[in-house]
Parts: C-alpha cells; structure tokens; sequence
C-alpha cells in the first residue's frame, strides 16, 4: 500500500511518500495501527487526519486493501 | 454546467472569457480572487506556499461543483487554484461562476470557498519572512 | 472604504485593478457582472434600453455602499453602471469589492445587488427585437 | 417646482420634464393633488410612485417647496 504525506504530516513522518505490506483487506483502525508502529511521531495528528483512498475521502466502513493508494491529509487551508 | 478546473504553479492569469455558446443565455458572471496578503498571523511575510494533493485537489474540487450546481445552477465554473511559492499581492485562486440570474452565480462561489476550506486538499505549508526565511505556518 | 461610482454610456471596459496603497492589504475581491440576456419576458431581443436619473442614482448607490460597509468592512467597492442601449451580450453593470476577508467582499456584492434593484433610480425602459423594433418593457 | 419623469411615467406625462407653482410649503398628498389636476394619466401610477426631492427619496412628513426638484420615481429595474 503506497501511503502519501502532505503539509506537516511529511515532517512527522520524515517523508513524502512511504510503502506498507498489508494482508488482505483493513478497516481505518487497522491501519492507524500500521501506521503508528512505523511512524510514531504521527500518533499526535492522529484526530485530525483524514484518510483519502484512491484519491476519495473514506468513510465509516472503508476498508483498505494493499493495491490502494492512501493519502493522510489534515485540516485542509487552500485558497 | 461546464466546469473548468486547473491547479497551477505559474501566476493566475484572470480568463473572463465564457464559452461563446453561452453568449446571450449568461446573465450574470461572478468572480472572486483571493490573494495572499502581506502579514500572517500579525508577522510581515513576502510569500506563501502552497501545496496539494493535485489529482484529488481536482477531482474534489470537480465533485463540489457538481453537488453545489444541484441547488446553485450555473451554467459555466473555472476554478484556477496556484501552488508552489505565491508571493504577496498575488491570487492563490480564482473563480468564476456564470449563471442565468445573479443569485446563482453569487451563491455558487461563496459556497464552493466555504467547502474548498472544508475539504479539497490544498495547504499553505509555510509562509516567508521579509528575508526569504520560513515562518512556521499559523494553520 | 474607497468607493468609486461611474454611470457610462459607453461599453463597460473591466477595470481590475485596485488603489496600490491597498496592496498586500487586499486578501479577497470579489466580482459582479451582469449581462443583457437574449430574451424578456421569452421574448427574443437584440438590445436594452437603460435610463437613470443619474446624480441621485450615483449618490444612492454611494449612500448604499457606506451603509452595507458599516456591517461588511470592505477596502475599495467600484461600480460601473451603463445605460443607453445595451446590446445582448453587454455587461449593464460591473461591480468590485475588495476586503480583507473573502466573506465581507461576498457579502457586499450581493448585498448591493438585493438594494440597486430596490432603490436605485435606473430603469429598463425598454426592450429592442430581432429588427430593432421597440417591444413593451417586461417590468 | 420642477418636476422630473421617468420610464413610463415620460410616456403618461407625456413629458420629461415640467414646473409646477407651489405656494409655501406642502406634504406629499397635497402635491399629488397638484400633479393629478395636471397629469390625470398618472393617477394609475401613485401608488407604485416614490417622490425623490432633491435627490434624496422623501419620507413621511417631507415638505415640498416651489425651489425643490421632485422627482417621480416608478419601481426601479437596473442592474
């Protein structure tokens, strides 16, 4: 699973860009889980983050699964 | 509802230009250009930079649009948003909404501002001093 | 608040550009055309005529705007109105309000808009066909 | 008093423009009376008609003397 940083999530996390092994499919807990085991500093972004997967925010019941694309984003501020 | 939308790394240049279909049937074009200003968060800056998430940026920003011209119906939207280093003075974006009547057009752009800050993944990351030199981001 | 008011009878040329002193001051303008359509009253039309009792209507249109600025601050508001004839496709006015915040610009364009079409003394008088002829006002 | 037309009130007075003598000053009903006797075409109009006086709409209680400029002014439609 190809996971995506922006904003200040990339300084967290030290990168703008990093692969996970995932094995069938996950729910949003699941993943945190993943997440945090290898980038601990994001644990304090973690209830403001969104997942998006494939380019969509995920919702309730969004299960992940180790061909997608997942971005974390936080509290957007374009325009 | 033709939707235009493009995220640029060059300065916006203002397009006014409609369709030439819709000429006559257009009866109201409301703009808006935000640009960035010369202060943040009570600090003097020379510049901001933006980044996005570009193929969802464009595709959220695409999305709102279409749920917004359910209630909202224009007849025409471009919407310009720039990333990278945009320095103060100039637009980080620019819209246009075309409609029939003007309630349309005026309500289509304050509602798609009020969600584009909601929801389409574009960040200020960090602001310039006078000197060139980052500032951590106030948001 | 600088305002200025202008009612032409030529061609309104778009003019976007705001004070300098207002630079990197400015965080938000927002736009307002609107247009002649190519129908009244569903109809088809070639033109409109537009008449104005223009040193009050210049001077209510500045008494509206320091009014609304008292609720939305803005910096600089621009108004351009035409009248004469006005062929389909030609802007009768063009409104810019410029502000800190994108919600004060907004809100005073569309503010302004709800009150010109109550108070201020311009009127449609009437509608020109296909051929030029002279077709009843609608309102 | 000068008294100024506008829109379709051009047309039912069949002029732009036209002085009327007032002697003192008078409240808007008397001034009506005044127009109707002249213009008895705008009869139909009084009550969709605001009186400007000088520039500025007149309120409950304006008076109107023969040095003002009363405009007559039918519902607005610009924009």
């Amino acid at each position: 699973m190809r996971i995506l940083f922006f904003a200040h999530l990339k300084t967290a996390a030290n990168c703008a860009e990093a692969e996970i092994r995932i094995d069938g499919d996950i729910d949003a807990g699941q993943l945190w889980q993943h997440l945090l085991a290898r980038f601990p500093e994001l644990a304090r972004y973690q209830r403001s983050v969104r997942f998006a997967r494939n380019g969509t925010y995920a919702v309730a019941g969004t299960r992940f699964s180790d061909t997608d694309e997942v971005a974390l984003i936080p509290p957007v501020s374009g325009g | 509802m033709i939707i235009e939308i493009a995220i640029v790394h060059a300065p916006i240049v203002a397009n006014e230009s409609l369709p030439p279909a819709l000429a006559g049937t257009v009866g109201a074009v409301a703009t808006f250009a935000g640009s960035v200003r010369g202060d943040e968060a009570g600090q003097p800056i020379s510049a901001l930079d933006y980044e996005a998430y570009q193929p969802m940026a464009e595709q959220t920003m695409r999305a709102i649009i279409e749920g917004l011209g359910q209630r909202h119906a224009c007849l025409f939207v471009r919407i310009i948003h720039r990333i990278g280093t945009i320095p103060v003075g100039e637009n980080a974006i620019h819209l246009l909404a075309a409609a029939v009547h003007r309630a349309e057009a005026l309500d289509m752009i304050a509602a798609f501002m009020d969600r584009l800050k909601q929801d389409v993944p574009i960040w200020k990351v960090r602001a310039l001093d006078l000197h060139g030199q980052i500032l951590p981001p106030s948001s």
